[in-house]
């Protein structure tokens, strides 16, 4: 019997000790993985726009990070990033909350079919489930039709191949259609479609409803996949472009986030074979007296990014090359690796500053 | 062809309209034609040095001074129009990618394993086509002159490339959905965004075409290697490079104002 | 029909105008009050630490703060403090959990009576429920329980007198009487009471948990009562001493936050009586650059509290008087308005840290 | 008493000694006994100046140096024993909150409304006492002498009290649950304290006390105040201090060595 339950307990379990006396670039012991991620392991990933850095460095450190939607060949750069190539494992775009997620999987499999699934925008038409990926849209809803089919027949194929899902969750803030629940993940009227309140309405989606889409995800595909699937779950420490919620955004933003984050908590207890990553504390926490973001107060810096995945991994590739030859700037051969640019990111949520007058 | 001074300048491809030339010039005693060319990619640095064009690589200008047969830079005030060619001004972009990526335009999209807009392509290739080496070459020059500026598509690819297996599966199946139309029309959206540059855009001859998207095989066969020292053909399966009758043909059917 | 539902949105639901382009001081309508507090009003304080700040800036500012176990007179401040009087409304000293809220209501009510109510340390006894108020205990458990009955007696009155309650969420972690689910403020062992593995157990309530039991609580309290309760619920931004989660205390610190916080997302819509003032976000939030934490990160600077107060004063007391004269430093006449001084909180759950080494 | 020179430090409570002694005086007269005073709270203040003991504040100084008869500051070598006096020293934290605030030691918390430690009631007093007037002047004193310092206990209030309605309220309860030993020990808890710290501790004469707690009336009657030029008793109800006949007692009864 001892005396106190705190008396045998790491210096890490300690604020002093773990955090107070240590800086973020020396924290030790902040992430324990569960389960070990091999080079070989297909790896996929979706998420919102911080799931990108993740993809990113893990290529970089030549992980089989899946690519279902690769950009044409020689493609340079910049283009694939304006079409959405290359950024996660399918051409989805940024995918901001579970219940696209789960929507995106039941799609895949035939079980679901978005309304509204095309948007309008100046006599062009575009995938309302990710209008950022074709910024010129098509000539015709039949087009959006015809790509999306294509895409979600990729899609199937990566939940079913995969071996590690990675995945950022991103916003509680969303936009739907009120009579059917169907998910957006943008607003209409943002990058395309047009704001009727008649049909869609604003969703802050609660913590249990974030945890049941996410669960239910899960069990979703698993009922159709062979094998186990391990999962690595983010939040992203990117706070809110825009509120919709009627709190001013600082509020806003510290309530979504603070129910990503405890819905990741809860997963991360539920599940043996699901494992939280604490880039998100490592980025906001006071302690790190904001240095790891822009000057905008939002987007998090190359060093914030590059030194949450220094402790990613270090557990996951302890003997990985810290600094592997990037590929020289011009004439990409393969532009699908070259895609993303370090402070390149993809995020439509950022285009709501353009209603911001 | 009523212009007295006529400067060529590319990569490779200057050896056919050279050939070409070679072969006319005794008809075309008012015009004189320079040509200055560099190897693989190095015309992607030609700069302008104290005036004239040139490069600062030694063994680079050392090239380009000795093909042209001034022993000197590029002269800028000493020509009347300028001819570019070759330099990757070519839809491989497009033909390289449409087997696999579909659009609204083309008719492959049962078979393709994508579908993607339009507007990818069309970015992709300007894209491609703005960062190379023939847009570099033109603009240089452009800065240094107000007189025309010819840019000639390099010319498709000889039909030889069926022998090639991966290029035959490029292009079997544009020719099985006969979908030439597709690579024309990205190729007019670059000529326009050239013209709309100030540049005059040159289309491959007519008559040397086969089947819309190739190049036939009496123009291509013993092509010759740019390097004048070697004065010795292309390997036999170069479907990049045309001969000399090509280059007489371009000649004949070009306007050079 | 417009365009975009952000369109017509005000410069605070933007990131860039609500945020970026300002500082933690110059911040405005983060919060907007959801109802009137009067100076006639009933207040009375309890949470954790962080609300001994709320209360001591309303009684400056002559709110009426309720006192129900008010210090002897001529009790000196720092004696009062040591003894947790005039910490809140009631001699409870800090109640880190919602578990511990609903518990304490019931008891006072008599309808709980918690397992192992006292626990003993060196020979002397102490309430297992406030173990720190006594920090000598008593000699025999009776005087423990006899002084229990005279609190819970006041805590009774405060329930039902009161007009307007102000709670801060502290914690999630917490030491449960495993069999009757008893929860403690404390772990046994760390101010008294031995850890026995067998009687006792750790808790880590989750956000379903937490909600519930603070719901429960004003549930229980309603029937008791004959008019109606505005509630103002804040989270403290302080994070954990320590974690027996056996994560990371960083990662641990923002599990807790953040399921708080998304209780309190939650339940400011559930309720129109119940306001949430983000004074958490106010002060972790990454745009403040730590500048409200003291070197330990993590104590709150008094001028972040001053912050954090300000921007709540000027929607409950705009006309009030920004700087009150405060009392003399000796010879305090009346000890329960001087008993609290800006930067001597009481926080048992520091504590913890004697068991760091 | 064998000493020779007694020097008395207080507040308005050295009346009652400086009465006491003018009756007994004579009496003693190997004994020189000077009185050092100082109004309401002024002795806070007092101070090492210059080797001697006297206050900054002109008119305090004025007043202490006056009723000296010494016209001077209190030079410590020129006495061989210190009685201090009022200032104070009186279980006033215990007796105003009994009422209300019982202990495992009180036999009111069936009445009082609240139950505190003992610890609480200590800690409250002994703070009090720590950071209060005697004190002070006894730390003050022992840092320039190492001769015997009494600390004597302001006596209790006047059974008079009871005259007044709000102070028998908080004696009454003392008084019918008989725990004047609550009071008594807190007294000695401080008492012990005083003597840890060096000091010797003079209780209030046990003849002069009435019912436990309070001064017999006939030792407060025609208490004089300090001031020597008003000559003038306290007020009726004053219940605080004593006449000379309780300084006399107090000459009789405390062994100053």
């Amino acid at each position: 019997m001892s005396r106190s339950p705190y008396e045998n307990l790491c210096k890490n379990a300690f604020w002093r000790s773990g955090v107070s006396t240590k800086d973020p670039f020396s924290i030790e012991g902040l992430y324990r993985r569960k389960f070990k991620i091999l080079r070989k392991d297909r790896i996929a990933t979706a998420g919102s726009c911080f799931a990108q850095h993740i993809a990113r460095h893990l290529k970089e450190r030549k992980f089989n990070v899946l690519q279902y939607e690769a950009a044409p060949r020689g493609m340079s750069a910049d283009v694939a990033a304006k079409y959405s190539f290359g950024v996660y494992s399918c051409r989805y775009a940024n995918i901001y909350t579970t219940a696209q997620l789960y929507q995106l999987a039941r799609e895949a499999f035939g079980d679901f079919s978005p309304a509204e699934p095309v948007w309008e925008k100046d006599g062009r038409y575009y995938d309302a489930q990710r209008p950022s990926v074709e910024p010129y849209g098509y000539a015709s809803a039949k087009d959006v039709m015809t790509a999306r089919k294509k895409h979600l027949e990729k899609v199937k194929a990566m939940l079913l191949d995969m071996d590690v899902f990675v995945f950022t969750f991103g916003l509680t803030e969303a936009w739907i259609h009120t009579e059917s629940e169907t998910v957006y993940p943008t607003a209409p009227g943002t990058i395309a479609g047009s704001y009727d309140p008649e049909i869609y309405s604003f969703k802050n989606y609660s913590y249990n409803e974030v945890l049941k889409s996410f669960n239910k995800f899960l069990r979703y595909i698993r009922r159709a996949r062979n094998h186990r699937l391990r999962v690595i779950t983010t939040v992203s420490p990117v706070p809110l472009t825009a509120t919709a919620s009627s709190l001013h955004v600082l509020s806003a933003s510290s309530y979504s986030k603070s129910v990503l984050r405890a819905v990741c908590g809860s997963l991360e207890g539920q599940h043996s074979r699901l494992d939280y990553y604490p880039s998100y504390e490592l980025i906001t926490a006071g302690f790190t007296k904001g240095i790891f973001f822009e000057t905008n107060l939002r987007s998090v810096t190359s060093q914030g990014v590059a030194n949450a995945m220094r402790i990613f991994l270090s557990e996951h590739d302890p003997q990985g090359n810290e600094n592997p030859k990037s590929a020289p700037p011009n004439f990409p051969e393969n532009t699908t690796q070259g895609a993303m640019l370090e402070d390149d990111i993809q995020c439509e949520e950022i285009l709501l500053e353009a209603f911001n007058k | 062809m009523k212009t007295k001074s006529i400067c060529v300048v590319g990569n490779s491809h200057i050896s056919a309209l050279k050939g070409g030339w070679d072969l006319i010039k005794d008809e075309h005693p008012q015009q004189q034609v320079t040509f200055f060319g560099g190897l693989k990619k190095s015309l992607m640095n030609l700069d302008n040095i104290d005036g004239k064009l040139g490069l600062h690589n030694a063994e680079d200008a050392e090239f380009f001074k000795k093909i042209s047969g001034t022993d000197d830079f590029l002269n800028p005030d000493q020509y009347d129009v300028f001819l570019l060619t070759g330099m990757g001004l070519y839809p491989n972009a497009i033909i390289n990618n449409y087997w696999n990526y579909a659009t609204p335009s083309t008719k492959n999209s049962v078979s393709a394993e994508y579908f993607i807009s339009d507007e990818a392509y069309a970015d992709m290739f300007w894209q491609e086509v703005s960062e190379g080496m023939m847009l570099h070459v033109a603009r240089i020059i452009r800065k240094v002159t107000k007189k025309n500026i010819y840019i000639s598509w390099q010319p498709f690819l000889s039909e030889q490339l069926f022998q090639i297996p991966w290029r035959a599966k490029l292009f079997e199946p544009i020719l099985i959905n006969d979908d030439y139309v597709f690579i024309h029309h990205n190729m007019q959206i670059i000529s326009q965004k050239l013209k709309d540059e100030g540049f005059d855009v040159l289309m491959q001859p007519a008559e040397s075409i086969f089947k819309k998207i190739m190049t036939k095989k009496c123009y291509s066969t013993g092509s010759m290697l740019l390097r004048p020292e070697f004065n010795q053909e292309h390997k036999e399966l170069d479907v990049f490079h045309m001969n000399a009758e090509y280059g007489r043909l371009c000649w004949q059917m070009w306007d050079l104002r």
